[in-house]
C-alpha cells in the first residue's frame, strides 16, 4: 500500500466518484430523462398536429429533445468540483488530465444520456414514428448522444467559472452540436427513404471516435483556463 | 339485474370475446399493483423494526460501556 | 376542536387509531373488491359496441378518479404542514406522492390498453389524456424535489409549497387541455344517473368497484404513513417499545 | 517590500532546496503585486507567506502551484524549471486553497478515497484512521453538507496525514478551526518539517515550528 | 439622512441592483435571445419540412423556444444571491419579501424576457409564420413570458439550494407552464381561424394577473424555506 | 455544557436587555447541540459565543436571525417574542455570516448602496468614507471578484459603520482578516458596546472589550 497510484486506478476512482455522487443525488438519474419526457410532450401540445403531421416531425423533436437534456444534464458536470474545489485537486493530480476528464465524461453519459437513449422508443411512439424509423433513431441516439456529452463538456468547462451558465453554455454548445443534430435527423429520414443505414452510422460513428479522442483535450485545457 | 353468467364456457371466459390481451392485463396490472402496495409497506414495516431492534441494542452496548468506565 | 386537532396531529395517536380502524377498512375492501371483479367480469354484459373491453372501465374509472383526489389531498396536507407544522400531514403528504403517481401510472396505462383497441392507438394527443399525463410528470415534480432537499424539515415545507402550487395548476390544465383538445370520453356521455344509457347492471358494479378501489387508496396510504411514522418517530419512547415489544 | 528572515539559529546546509523562485513577479489590474520576489525553501523548513489582505499570498501559492500562470519569474523544484518536472513536482504536492475541495454529497470517507487516489494507494482503514485523528469520528459516513465549516476543513486536513507528498501548501488553513485544531495542526506541521518535508503556508498565526522563515508580502 | 427606507425605496434598489448586474454582465442581456434564436433555428434543421409545414408550426416552436429560453434563464434569479450570502440579507430586510421579490422577478422579465418578444416577429419571419398571425404572436408572448417568469421564479426559489438545479427545474417548471403554452399557441392559431383575439387575449391577461399577485408569495414562502 | 459568565466586574441594570433566549434547544440529525439553553444580552454588550468546531455556533446564531426554525424555546427582543416584532426586529439587526453577501460582479460601492437601502438611507458620501475605513481606498470600483478574500471581507463589514442597527450578529467576522483588522474590528466592537449598542459573534480569537460575556457551547 501507498504506493503511487497507476492511472488506470486514478481513472477507475474518478469514474466511480462520480457515478456514487450521481447515485446519491438519485435525482441526476431520473430527471434526464424526465426532462426528455416532458420536453418532447411540449410539441403535440404547442403545435397541436394531427397524428401523421406528428409522426414527420416526430423523429426531429426527439433529436432536439435529446439534445436539450444533454444540454441541461451537462451544467452539473464540473460546477459542483469548481465550486468546492475539487477541481484544483483533479489539476494538481500527476496524471495525464485527458483521462480524468475521459472518466468524468463517461461517467456523466451513463448517468444523463443512456438513459434518455434507453427511453426514446417510448417516446416515439407517442410522437407516432413511423415504425421502420425505430431501429435508426435508436441507434443514431446511441451513438450520437455521446458525441454531445463529450462537446457540451467542453462548453461547461469553458463556462465553469462563470456566474450565469445555463444560457451561455447553450450559446456556445449548441452550434457545435448542430453537425450531430443533422446527422442524427438525416440517417433517420433517409432510412426512412428506403437507404440503408450502414453509410450514415459510418459517419456518426467516425464523429464519436472523433470527439472520444479529441474533446476531452479540449475539455482539459479549458479547465486549466477557467480555474485560472 | 342478476343476469347470468355472460360466458358459456371457461374457454371463452379467457377469450373475452377477442380481446383476452386488454382485459386481462389490465386486470393482471391492477391484481399485481394491488398485492405490491399491501406487500411492500408490510415488508418495510418489518425491515423497520428490525433495524431499529438492532439500534436499540447497540445503543444499549455503549451505555453500558460508558457506565463500566 | 383545538385539542382534537393537535390530538390528530400527535403521530402516536394516529398509529394506535388506524391500527385499530384498519381491520374495518380492510374487510369491506375484500368484500366489495372480490363481489366488484366477480361481477365485473362474469355477469355485466358486453357493450354493444365495445364488447367484452368494457370489463377494462371497472378498472380504469376508479383509478382516474382517484388519481384526481392525490393533488388536492396533498395541498391540504401541505397548507397543514406549513400553517399548523404538523408533522403527520408531511408524513401523509411524503407518502401520498409516489402513490399517486402510480395510480396516476395505471390509469393511464388502463386507458391505453383500452384506446389501443377503440382508437386503434395506444396513445392520443387528446385533452383528457394529456392532462393526465402532466398530472404525472407534476407529481414526479414533487418526488424529486422531496428526494433533492436532504433536510426533512426543508423538504416538507418545498414540497408542500409546490403541492399547492401545483394543486391550482392541474385544475387550471385540466381546464386549458379540455379547451384545447378533447376526444376523450366526456364525462357527461357516461352518466351515472342517466338510467336510460346505462342500466344498473352496468353502473352498480362500477360503483361497488369504485367504493373499493377508494378503500385500496385508504388502507395503502395509511400503511405506508405508519411505516414514516414508525422510521421518524424512531427515537419517541413509544416506538422503542413497540419495537422492544415485536 | 519583500523580507526574507530566517528564525532557525543555524541552516543546516545538508538539506537540499525543495522550491525555489527567483525574480517573480505578478501585477493584477495594473497593481504590482510583488517584483523580484526570490525564495528558497529547504527540506525540512516551513516557510509562513504574510501580508495585509489583498497583498498577493493567495496569488503566490496558486503561481507556485501551477493553478495561475499570469506571472513572469522561474520558479525551481529540486534545481529544475517545475515546467520540465510536472509530473513529478505534482506526485509530491499537497495544495489546500480557500475552497478546501470537499464534495458536499460524499461522505468523509468517500471523499478522502478520491482525492488520495489521485497520487496514491490508500487502504480504507488509514483513512478511517486519519479522520479519527482531526476529530471526526462518529461523521465518517455522515454527507459533508451536514459538516460545520471547521469539519469540513478538517476533512480537507486530513489528506495531510494520509498522503505522502514532501511539500505542503496550505491557504488559510487556520481559519475556521478551533483552538484544539489550531493546535493540532501546527504540530502536524511541526512533524512534517521534522521528517523532511517542507510547508508554505499563508497564516495570521504565529507559529511555533523548528525551522521557521517568513515571506512579507507588505 | 440615514432614516428608515421605506418600503418603495427599497423595491426600487433592488431593481436598480439587479439591473446593474445584469448590465455588467452582459451575457445576461444578450444570452437569453441568442438562445431563442439558435433553438428556434434547431427546428428547421431538426425537422428539415417545406415552407408551408414549416409555416404551420411556425407558432409552436416559437412558443416552445420562448418556453425554454425563459426557463433557462430562470437559473440565475437567485442562485447567485444565495452563493454569495445576498439571499440572506434579503430575507433579513424589514420590508415584506413580496415586494422584493417581485422586484427581483421584474428585472429578471426585462433583462431576459422582453428581449425574446421583441425578437421574436423577426424568428416569426424566418419561420415562415403567416401575416395574420404576427399581432397575435406578439401580443400572447407580450403577456405570456411575465407568467413564464413568475411561475419559474417558484421553482428557483424552492431549489436554490441544491447541487444540480438546471434539470429539476425544468421538472418542476414545465409542466406548471404548460397552460400559458396552451394559451398562448391556442390564441395564435384561433387568429389564423379568424377568431377575435380579445376573449383569449382576456384569459392570459387573467392569467398574467393571478400570476403577479400570488406567485412571488409562492417564491418568498420557497425562498425562506431553502435558505433555512 | 453551557456556561455563561461575565467579565464586567458590575452589572450595568440601567441597561435593558436587548434580546433573551429561554430554553432553547436544537437538535440536527439526532444530535442535540444545545438544550436548555439561556442567555441574555443587555444593551453595552458583547456576547461571545464559543464552542469546538460543529459545537452549533453557526447554528444559533441563525436560529436568533430568524434564518433557521428548527428549534424549539423562545426569543425575546426587549421582552416581546420576536414573532411579534419581526419588522422592528429586523430593522435593528445586522448579521454577517460565513458568507458575506457580496456580489461579485457589483463595486463595493453599489453593493454597499443595495444592502444598506434595505434597512435605511445612506448617502454615497458616507459609503466612500466608510470604504476608506475599512482600508479599501481605490478599491471602490473595482469588481468585488478582483477582491481577496479579505478584502471581500472587509466589504461586508463597512456595513457595520453604515448601519445604525443595535444589534450585531457576527458569524466568524475575524477569519480571514490581516493583524490590521482584527484590530480595527475589535475597536469597533468596542465603540458600538460603549454607545448602547450590542454584539453577538462567534470566535476563537480572545476579545477585548469593555462588557464582555460568553457563552460557551462546549
Ligand atoms: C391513456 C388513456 C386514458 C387516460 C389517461 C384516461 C383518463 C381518464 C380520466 C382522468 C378520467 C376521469 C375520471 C373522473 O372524472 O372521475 C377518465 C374517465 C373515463 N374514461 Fe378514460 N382515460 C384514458 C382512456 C380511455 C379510453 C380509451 C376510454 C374508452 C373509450 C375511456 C373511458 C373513460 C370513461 C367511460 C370514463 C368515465 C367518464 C365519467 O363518467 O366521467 N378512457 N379517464
Ligand atoms: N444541514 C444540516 N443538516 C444536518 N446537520 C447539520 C446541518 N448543518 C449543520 N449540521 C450539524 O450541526 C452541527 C453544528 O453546525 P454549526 O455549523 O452550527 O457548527 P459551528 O459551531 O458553527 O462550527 P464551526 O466552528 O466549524 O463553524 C454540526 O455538527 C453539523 O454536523
Ligand atoms: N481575478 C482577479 N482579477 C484581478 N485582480 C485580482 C483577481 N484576484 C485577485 N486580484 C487582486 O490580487 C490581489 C491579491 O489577491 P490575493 O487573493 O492573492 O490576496 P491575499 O494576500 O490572499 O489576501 P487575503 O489575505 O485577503 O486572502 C488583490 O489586491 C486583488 O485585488
Ligand atoms: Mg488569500
Ligand atoms: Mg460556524
Amino acid at each position: 500500500m501507498n504506493q503511487q497510484a497507476t492511472t488506470g486506478q486514478a481513472f477507475r476512482a474518478t469514474l466511480k466518484r462520480d457515478l456514487i455522487i450521481a447515485y446519491k443525488r438519485k435525482n441526476d438519474l431520473v430527471n434526464p430523462f424526465m426532462f426528455f419526457l416532458i420536453v418532447a410532450t411540449l410539441f403535440p401540445i404547442g403545435i397541436s398536429p394531427g397524428p401523421d403531421r406528428l409522426g414527420e416531425i416526430a423523429a426531429g423533436v426527439l433529436w432536439i429533445s435529446a439534445l436539450l437534456a444533454s444540454l441541461l444534464a451537462m451544467d452539473n458536470l464540473y460546477r459542483s468540483d469548481y465550486e468546492d474545489g475539487s477541481l484544483e485537486q483533479l489539476l494538481l493530480s500527476p496524471h495525464p488530465l485527458y483521462f480524468l476528464v475521459l472518466a468524468k465524461n463517461i461517467s456523466h453519459w451513463l448517468v444523463s444520456g443512456l438513459p434518455v437513449v434507453l427511453v426514446s422508443p417510448l417516446i416515439a411512439y407517442m410522437l407516432n414514428l413511423p415504425d421502420a424509423a425505430y431501429a435508426a433513431l435508436f441507434i443514431t441516439l446511441l451513438l450520437g448522444t455521446p458525441v454531445l456529452s463529450l462537446l457540451g463538456s467542453i462548453g461547461v468547462a469553458l463556462t465553469v467559472g462563470l456566474g450565469s451558465r445555463g444560457l451561455i453554455l447553450a450559446v456556445i454548445t449548441l452550434p457545435l452540436s448542430v453537425p450531430v443534430l443533422i446527422a442524427g435527423t438525416l440517417t433517420v429520414q433517409e432510412t426512412l427513404n428506403g437507404a440503408s443505414l450502414g453509410g450514415y452510422l459510418a459517419i456518426m460513428g467516425a464523429m464519436l471516435l472523433a470527439a472520444l479522442t479529441l474533446a476531452p483535450l479540449a475539455s482539459s485545457a479549458a479547465l486549466r483556463i477557467s480555474v485560472n | 339485474m342478476f343476469e347470468t353468467i355472460q360466458f358459456s364456457s371457461l374457454g371463452e371466459f379467457f377469450e373475452m370475446g377477442g380481446y383476452a390481451f386488454n382485459v386481462w392485463s389490465v386486470y393482471m396490472l391492477f391484481i399485481l399493483f394491488f398485492f405490491i402496495n399491501l406487500y411492500f409497506p408490510l415488508l418495510k414495516k418489518k425491515q423497520i423494526i428490525r433495524e431499529q431492534k438492532r439500534r436499540l441494542v447497540v445503543s444499549k452496548e455503549s451505555t453500558i460501556e460508558i457506565s463500566e468506565t | 376542536m383545538w385539542l382534537w386537532f393537535s390530538k390528530l396531529g400527535s403521530p402516536k395517536w394516529f398509529y394506535e387509531l388506524s391500527g385499530r380502524w384498519l381491520p374495518w377498512l380492510v374487510i369491506p375492501m375484500a368484500l366489495l373488491l372480490i363481489v366488484g371483479i366477480v361481477w365485473a367480469l362474469l355477469f355485466v354484459p358486453p357493450d354493444y359496441q365495445q364488447g367484452n373491453t368494457i370489463r377494462i372501465m371497472y378498472i380504469h374509472v376508479p383509478f382516474a378518479s382517484i388519481s384526481l383526489a392525490f393533488f388536492p389531498l396533498m395541498a391540504v396536507a401541505g397548507t397543514i404542514t406549513l400553517v399548523w407544522r404538523m408533522k403527520l400531514a408531511d408524513m401523509v403528504a411524503k407518502q401520498a406522492a409516489p402513490l399517486g403517481a402510480w395510480f396516476t401510472a395505471l390509469a393511464l396505462a388502463s386507458g391505453s390498453i383500452w384506446g389501443s383497441d377503440i382508437w386503434g392507438t395506444w396513445w392520443i394527443w387528446d385533452g383528457r389524456l394529456t392532462s393526465m399525463l402532466l398530472q404525472f410528470f407534476l407529481l414526479i415534480g414533487v418526488i424529486s424535489l422531496r428526494s433533492a432537499l436532504e433536510d426533512t424539515d426543508a423538504a416538507a415545507k418545498a414540497c408542500a409549497v409546490l403541492s399547492i402550487v401545483g394543486c391550482i395548476n392541474v385544475f387550471v390544465i385540466k381546464f386549458s387541455v379540455d379547451w384545447w383538445n378533447t376526444l376523450h370520453q366526456p364525462a357527461g356521455d357516461f352518466s351515472l344517473s342517466d338510467e336510460a344509457a346505462n342500466p344498473p347492471e352496468v353502473w352498480v358494479p362500477l360503483v361497488i368497484m369504485i367504493v373499493a378501489i377508494y378503500l385500496f387508496f385508504a388502507v395503502s396510504l395509511i400503511l405506508s404513513t405508519r411505516n414514516e411514522i414508525l422510521q421518524r418517530e424512531r427515537r419517541a419512547q413509544w416506538v422503542q417499545e413497540l419495537v422492544e415489544g415485536h | 517590500m519583500v523580507a526574507v528572515e530566517t528564525e532557525s539559529g543555524l541552516a543546516e546546509t545538508s538539506r537540499l532546496t525543495m522550491l525555489n523562485g527567483e525574480s517573480l513577479f505578478c501585477e493584477r489590474d495594473d497593481r504590482v503585486l510583488f517584483e523580484n520576489l526570490d525564495f528558497s525553501l529547504r527540506e525540512g523548513q516551513v516557510l509562513q507567506i504574510k501580508g495585509s489582505n489583498g497583498s498577493g499570498k493567495t496569488t503566490l501559492l496558486r503561481i507556485l502551484c501551477g493553478l495561475n500562470d499570469s506571472y513572469e519569474g522561474k520558479i525551481f523544484w529540486y534545481g529544475d524549471p517545475i515546467e520540465e518536472k510536472v509530473e513529478q513536482y505534482y506526485s509530491s504536492l499537497i495544495y489546500i486553497g480557500h475552497r478546501v475541495g470537499v464534495n458536499k454529497v460524499l461522505t468523509p470517507v468517500e471523499n478522502l478515497r478520491w482525492s488520495c487516489s489521485l497520487q496514491q494507494q490508500v487502504a480504507d482503514e488509514e483513512i478511517y484512521a486519519a479522520l479519527a485523528k482531526v476529530g471526526l469520528r462518529g461523521f465518517e459516513e455522515s454527507q459533508c453538507f451536514t459538516l460545520s465549516a471547521g469539519q469540513q476543513q478538517r476533512v480537507s486536513l486530513a489528506k495531510l496525514l494520509l498522503s505522502h507528498a514532501k511539500l505542503w501548501v496550505l491557504d488559510e488553513p487556520f481559519t475556521t478551526l478551533d483552538a484544539s485544531g489550531v493546535k493540532q495542526l501546527e504540530g502536524w506541521l511541526r512533524d512534517h518539517a521534522d521528517k523532511g518535508g517542507a510547508v508554505m503556508v499563508t497564516t495570521h498565526h504565529s507559529l511555533s515550528v523548528t525551522d521557521l522563515q517568513m515571506l512579507d508580502l507588505g
